[in-house]
């Protein structure tokens, strides 16, 4: 049961969180609307493959992922945390609406 | 043996210690370590050492929070022990006294290839009863030990987990027992619908209203009366389980333009639009409605089925995915009591209550949004139909719920206002052939497969784009959503599968769709059904096979279009 | 018995430099390919590697349950197959494998849901398979310790019913693979992880291990919870996720429930296994992790569901829990079959639905790597499938892995 | 009615002579002291039979003195209905329990699963596997609800379980598992030093070993100073004292979950603890091991450290003539001291390096055979064997003195 240091909260325990999976960077909005292969490509690779060089989503070791504190503040963090041991690096970063 | 079970659940391994003769814990280097195993727990075995050993621990606890007061102690040694102990005669000997484990069937497992510590564990169920081996696995790994050529630490230890030892179940669940289990969720209209008479259903969190028997009548008979009710005079229904989100900001407009696939940047304040939604691999997520209150003011409505879910996923979009955008989300699902009044007499019953602003047809047109007040109490009416006939959601605080059901039964008995729940509801857009969540929307159509393929703007990008065109995505064959008809008027059974041939002689079948929803319409007096067909479109005026083993039953169907009732959209836009 | 007879369940040979297939995981899937790749194709220049021990990894850590109700052919398909093959093992394994088909029942908890489980339920007959809808005192009569009247908070509306789905014991599955392959002459080395796997223009030429180089014409991965590790020694990146799934079993006491029951009010299975406890199991807990221990938050999801279908269950006690990786892919359903590679292939992403396949995958498998060509079974399992928009997803959850 | 024996001591031990308890144990009524556990009520009743095991329906009897005890199982009736599996040395006697063995048929005395020899032959490890193959399906059919019915220990009341049960949450800086010398010592110090502090003890007191030692600390002896140390932290205000409660498992980032178990009066019947804390002090001691020889499960053959906690605890005496067989020398002379004040008369002391050689008895131990280091068989009667092998347990060797100023 993971404790989760909410920015607007405090630590608070994982129950009160819903998983966000990797923090993706998704393509460029309203660039290539009319390149759809180049668009698709990029989309199935920031969606679906799992160790983006940038941006792997499911890392063996640290994962930058978000997290939603529907039991809370309802606001969105983001931790980096270890998928090996769980561990929770100090750097937690609250999404301000 | 320490005991330091506690210790090692974490995934820690135990190391071997020759000279005890015993799987140790080492102490914590790194402060990412949360326990430290003290006194005999990691070996330490006498009473002045296990004395020091724990004031020393908790003078160390006492130097990681930064107490002035602690000081440096030493940790006592690991306390030494004899390792010479007793021989034994030739004969079956206990390891595990609970399931009969005896060092002959160590001896067996090692023989027949089971030498792995885990592998000797499942094959004779060494320290696998309800003490967890507590007394048993160090002898056993002593046995392995004697006959075979590994070392001990080479052997290691199974994995240590909880339970330490076994632990009531109820209290692991505590209160949550019964109808504690989870909350349950009522809406605003629950006591007001409830004196109507109204029979209840749980769903997911909520109760909904399902319908209004009156006394004797049968769930059929009253689905069948208020769905008439709605078609030739007035209804009213409780749509306060909608996910009702409001959306601020100069941003609002792009936000809403990136995650909604329609084109609606021409929508002026006081409209509204029938919005899709897809998610990030193009698959539908779900509808609802956008609504302009102002010119940076957004009020959007979400399924029921997905509130939870898609509030999430809005405020992911605004505050992870784009967080440069000027936009403010404040979800007012709870804030708003909402209540549908639908039929042909909607707009007469509210001219009847006393509205502030002008409900007549060019004033207050179909796919619009009015603020203001009835009977002086404040209002948001929407001018939008699930049931195709005129309907208006009032949107009103939820403390003036009572208030506001009690004026529109009290005005609506003029046309004998009926109210009617979700098995109504349902009937009423199966015959308009709209979609439902988990039915239609069920996470694998496209919007093109629902019929929708050309709410899909083609000169904005939104969410969901690039990969709806992906090959498979539009290739032919797919399974598209079409309503069927009974040819012979006989009731069509649930859940049947289409196919274009009987079922062989194993009472097998290819299928090629399934249905979502089949009902009895009142208003045609027929049986109808919506179902996805592959290639469904291209095949209206076909007839298929409906099977349903389940129910024994096979039938013809006739393949329409997925809307049986007023198609033109008349009515509702009376 | 004699239980002298019995030779060591596996032969310890020497390894060769070269073997024609290697197959990379020596549990319930890869065993099960190395048995049917002798069996059926008369292969037995295999090598199964296992970086641990046998059985070690999901086989060893599941609920044991087999049944085959799925709505979409493909997956249908294939544990329906898995099933046929179940019913089969113990006697072509000579190897008990405790198959007791002791009835599969998924309860529905509204009109609505049940009316979805009868879309399955006649996917499944019109596919040829056994299964009812229950309602009722036909329900109850099924499951005579279900609670049905009791003040539940999701009332059950009604139950799926496969007469055919079971459980079987676990551990013995591989076992029983691994000792009638090892017989057949297929060697299989455990403690022998793989290091690095060999490419030549864009073809497999070996394996690299700590005891040496293999050179092989083709490889096969099936390790579960390892497919990104293993699968990136072959410079390829899967569609996968690894979460944690758990079980756990009560203290053993009398036969107290025959059947295994599904709730669907938020996931929680049951069984009881044949030494008397009860096994149970849910969802994943929800989030990628390597850490193979659970979240207790599901533990205490799991049992307060349960005990809304068997109140009595209070009285006993937890007894142990364990957890394990399991590699889920993003529509939720298994990637079988040929990779981009020449001579590679790959078997993952079953999240925790592997087990009762196991057969049915051995069997496929063996069949590719003899022919070289796709089985129709599995052909819709491809890797390509997330590029190019045929997923095959059962929950509709779209790529959210966790959710599936 | 058969006549129970009076293992009772006539005096010692941390039990309250003054309220007796009634209880039965398979319909024989019996009593017993508040204080008791039901390992401690059935030995000073001489009941040391009190369990069949699994496979081969051996007579068991009691080993040990705690959650270790591998297979004294009984189902314990009370207020609640029953429950199955419990292990007779982690119930606390509390008045009106019916207390029944599990798993033999007809009694416990004449268990016809002794008798029990599937397919002919030996239930070795892995005879599943090997056997009822054939009819094809057989296994299914006939075999499986044969060995179902035979597995699976306890039956499962089946009726509503009327109990209340509750969770709930705790923060500290420091939580201190187990209350014996290292945790005492690590929770006072803890608590002087400032710092938010909750010590668990799976038993309803606190000490620990310390509640059967000899030894002194800070000039009184262990278990005046174990009472005087429970005052004192029940004393601080940051300090809370958990007894009655087991912590069970350790999850991530500091959270010890734990079960505390209601006594009579109390509303629930257990509550589950989360207890969050910054350090986690794990003194839970240590477990002592078996020793391994032919005939060694017979009821009547104990671990050494139980055996001194029965007399000194409980003042209970386990047996009335003892064979000793303890690899290292400190707990050796402890429990043959233990048993000298008891009463108990010392068959025969073995040294290490001595080979075992059996030992017998149906129903309980009756005489023990080793060969000593010159090779001679010798045989002795007997109807306790006390016992421990090199890798032992926590033990305070009697007479160490040890200070204690935090």
């Amino acid at each position: 049961m993971l404790l989760i240091t909410c920015p607007h909260c405090g630590p608070r325990d994982e129950s009160e969180f819903s998983y966000g999976g990797a923090r993706r960077i998704w393509p460029d909005h309203d660039a290539n609307l009319d390149q759809t292969e180049t668009a698709m490509q990029d989309w199935h690779q920031t969606l679906y493959l799992s160790s983006t060089p940038s941006n792997p989503s499911n890392p063996s070791g640290p994962l930058t992922e978000i997290w939603y504190h529907g039991g809370g503040c309802e606001c969105w963090v983001e931790i980096i945390r270890n998928t090996k041991d769980h561990s929770i690096s100090n750097r937690q970063k609250g999404h301000a609406s | 043996m320490p005991t330091a079970h506690i210790f090692a659940q974490m995934g820690e391994k135990l190391t071997f210690h020759a000279e005890t003769q015993s799987f140790l814990p080492s102490l914590p280097e790194q402060s990412q370590h949360y326990i430290d195993p003290v006194g005999g727990a990691r070996g330490v075995l006498y009473m002045d050492a296990c004395l020091a050993d724990g004031k020393a621990s908790a003078h160390d606890a006492m130097a990681d929070f930064n107490m002035h007061k602690h000081l440096d102690l030493p940790r006592p040694a690991v306390s030494p022990a004899p390792i010479q102990g007793f021989e034994r005669g030739k004969g079956k000997a206990f390891i595990d006294f609970q399931n009969d484990v005896t060092t002959a069937d160590i001896a067996l497992a090692q023989r027949e290839g089971y030498g792995h510590i885990e592998l000797t564990k499942r094959y004779t169920t060494l320290g696998m009863g309800t003490d967890q081996g507590k007394t048993s696995w160090t002898n056993g790994l002593l046995e392995m030990l004697s006959i075979s050529d590994m070392k001990a630490a080479e052997i290691g230890h199974t994995t240590y987990r909880p339970p330490y030892s076994p632990v009531s179940i109820g209290a692991l669940v505590g209160t949550e027992t019964g109808q504690q289990m989870t909350p349950i969720r009522r809406t605003p209209f629950h006591k007001g619908f409830a004196d109507l008479g109204c029979v209840f259903q749980t769903s997911g969190d909520w109760l909904y209203s399902r319908y209004f028997p009156q006394p004797d009548e049968t769930m059929t008979a009253a689905i069948k009366r208020e769905a008439l009710a709605v078609r030739n005079s007035l209804g009213c229904v409780d749509m306060s389980t909608l996910g009702k989100i409001d959306i601020y900001g100069a941003d609002a407009m792009l936000f809403l333009s990136r995650l909604y696939c329609n084109n609606f940047a021409t929508l002026k304040i006081g409209q509204l639009r029938y919005v899709l939604m897809l998610r990030e691999d193009g698959y539908v997520l779900d509808d609802g409605t956008i609504s302009r209150l102002g010119e940076n003011h957004f009020h959007l409505t979400i399924t029921t089925a997905n509130a939870g879910k898609v509030w999430q996923y809005l405020k992911k979009a605004a505050m992870v995915d784009w967080p440069e955008l000027d936009v403010t989300l404040t979800s007012v699902s709870d804030q708003w009591a909402s209540l549908a009044i639908t039929g042909p007499y909607a707009r007469d019953l509210l001219s009847a209550l006393k509205p502030d602003f002008d409900v007549l047809p060019a004033g207050l047109p179909f796919a619009s949004v009015r603020i203001g007040h009835l009977y002086g109490y404040p209002v948001r009416v929407f001018g939008v139909s699930f049931s195709g006939e005129l309907s208006y959601e009032i949107n009103t605080p939820s403390g003036y719920a009572d208030a506001l059901l009690s004026m529109v039964m009290e005005h609506g008995k003029a046309w004998n206002i009926t109210p009617y729940g979700l098995e109504t509801l349902d009937v009423l857009r199966i015959e308009k052939g709209h979609l439902s969540i988990g039915t239609e929307i069920d996470g694998r159509r496209t919007a093109d497969d629902l019929g929708l393929g050309k709410m899909l703007s083609r000169k904005k990008d939104f969410v969901g784009r690039a990969l709806s065109q992906r090959p498979a995505m539009i290739a032919e064959g797919r399974q598209q959503l079409i309503g069927l008809i009974s040819e012979q008027n006989e009731p069509i059974p649930h859940a049947a599968h289409l196919s274009d041939t009987e079922l062989d002689q194993n009472g097998c079948a290819e299928s090629l769709g399934f249905l979502t929803a089949a009902i009895y319409s009142p208003v045609m007096d027929h049986y109808i059904a919506l179902g996805f067909l592959k290639n469904g479109r291209q095949r209206i005026g076909d007839t298929v096979w409906a099977h349903s083993p389940i129910a024994g039953q096979s039938i013809r169907l006739k393949v329409t279009s997925s809307c049986f009732y007023d198609p033109e959209g008349v009515r509702y836009r009376a | 018995m004699g239980n002298k007879r019995w030779p060591a369940i596996i032969a310890t040979p020497e390894m060769r430099s070269s073997y024609d297939t290697v197959i990379i995981g020596g549990g319930g899937h890869g065993l099960a390919t190395a048995h049917y790749l002798a069996k059926n194709h008369g292969i037995t220049d295999v090598a199964v590697l296992e970086g641990s021990w046998i059985g070690g990894g999901n086989t060893a850590r599941n609920t044991t349950i087999v049944r085959s109700d799925y709505l979409l052919n493909a997956s249908f398909g294939l544990k329906n197959f898995a099933l046929k093959l179940w019913g089969e093992l113990s006697q072509e394994l000579n190897f008990n494998l405790m198959y007791e088909p002791r009835g599969y029942v998924d309860l529905a908890h509204s009109d609505g849901e049940l009316e979805h489980f009868t879309i399955r339920a006649n996917a499944m007959r019109l596919g040829g398979a056994s299964v009812e809808i229950l309602t009722g005192q036909a329900l109850q009569d099924c499951v005579p310790e279900l609670d049905l009247n009791s003040a539940a908070r999701f009332p059950v509306a009604g139950a799926l019913f496969q007469p055919a789905g079971g459980v079987i014991r676990h551990d013995a599955v591989a076992w029983g693979f691994a000792r009638k392959a090892s017989q057949a002459g297929i060697h299989i080395f455990q403690k022998t992880p793989v290091t690095k796997i060999n490419i030549t223009k864009d073809k497999v030429n070996s394996v690299d291990t700590p005891q040496g180089r293999i050179n092989c014409r083709q490889v096969f991965i099936s390790v579960a919870g390892a497919s990104n590790q293993v699968a990136s020694l072959a410079g390829l990146d899967l569609p996968i996720h690894s979460i944690n799934v758990q079980a756990f079993v009560t203290e053993p006491v009398k036969p107290a429930l025959k059947t295994v029951v599904n709730y669907n009010a938020g996931l929680s299975y049951i069984s009881q296994t044949a030494k008397g406890e009860f096994v149970l199991g849910g969802a994943s807990d929800g989030y990628n992790s390597f850490a193979r221990r659970g979240s207790f938050a599901r533990i205490e999801d799991v049992l307060a569901r349960a005990l809304q279908m068997f109140p009595f269950l209070s009285r006993l006690r937890l007894m142990r829990h364990w957890s394990g990786t399991a590699d889920i892919s993003m529509d939720g359903n298994a990637i079988i079959g040929q990779l981009p590679i020449d001579g590679l292939s790959i078997n993952c992403g079953w999240g925790y639905a592997g087990f009762k396949a196991t057969p049915a995958v051995g069997h496929q498998m063996a069949e590719l790597l003899a022919n070289n060509a796709t089985p129709d079974l599995i052909k819709p399992f491809t890797y390509d499938r997330f590029a190019n928009g045929a997923e095959i997803d059962d929950a509709g959850a779209g790529p959210y892995p966790w959710h599936h | 009615m058969s006549h129970v024996p009076d293992c009772r001591l006539p005096d010692g031990g941390l039990i309250d002579r003054n309220i007796t308890l009634n209880f039965s144990f398979d319909g024989i009524a019996m009593q017993c002291y508040s204080g008791d556990t039901l390992a401690s009520a059935l030995l000073a009743n001489g009941q040391h039979l009190v369990a069949r095991s699994l496979k081969y329906h051996h007579p068991r009897g009691i080993v040990s003195a705690g959650l270790e005890e591998p297979s004294a199982l009984v189902t314990v009736t009370d207020q609640y209905g029953s429950t199955p599996n419990l292990k007779v040395t982690e119930v606390v006697m509390r008045d009106g329990l019916t207390v029944t063995s599990q798993n033999n048929h007809p009694s416990l005395k004449r268990d016809y699963g002794r008798f029990l020899k599937l397919g002919g032959g030996a239930l070795s490890a892995g005879f599943y596997y090997k056997t009822f193959l054939w009819p094809k399906h057989a296994w299914h059919k006939y075999f499986a609800p044969i060995i179902r019915n035979l597995a699976g220990q306890g039956r499962v009341d089946p009726t509503p379980d009327h109990a209340h049960y509750d969770k709930r949450r705790k923060f500290c800086d420091v939580l201190v598992i187990g209350s014996g010398p290292a945790g005492c010592a690590a929770a006072l110090t803890a608590a002087q030093g400032g710092a938010t502090t909750i010590l668990i003890e799976q038993d309803h007191i606190l000490g620990g070993s310390l509640l059967y030692s000899q030894d002194s600390i800070d000039g009184l002896n262990a278990t005046d100073w174990a009472a005087d140390t429970s005052e004192a932290l029940h004393a601080l205000s940051n300090v809370t004292v958990m007894t009655r409660t087991l912590a069970f498992g350790q999850y991530d980032h500091g959270l010890i979950q734990a079960i505390e178990t209601g006594q009579d009066g109390d509303i629930n019947r257990a509550i589950m603890w989360k207890i969050r804390a910054r350090k986690i002090i794990l003194a839970t001691g240590a477990i002592e091991r078996p020793v391994v020889f032919p005939g060694n499960d017979k009821p009547g053959i104990m671990l050494a450290n139980a055996v001194c906690q029965y007399i000194r605890r409980f003042a209970v005496s386990p047996g009335t003539r003892a064979v000793v067989a303890v690899a290292a020398e400190e707990d050796r002379l402890r429990a043959i001291a233990a048993m000298q004040d008891a009463g108990i008369e010392i068959a025969a002391i073995l040294s290490p390096g001595d080979q075992i050689i059996s030992a017998t008895g149906r129903l309980h131990v009756n005489a023990f055979t080793w060969k000593n280091d010159k090779g001679q068989r010798q045989r002795t009667k007997c109807d306790l064997v006390v016992w421990l092998d090199a890798n032992r347990a926590y033990i305070c060797p009697d007479g160490r003195k040890a200070d204690i100023s935090c």
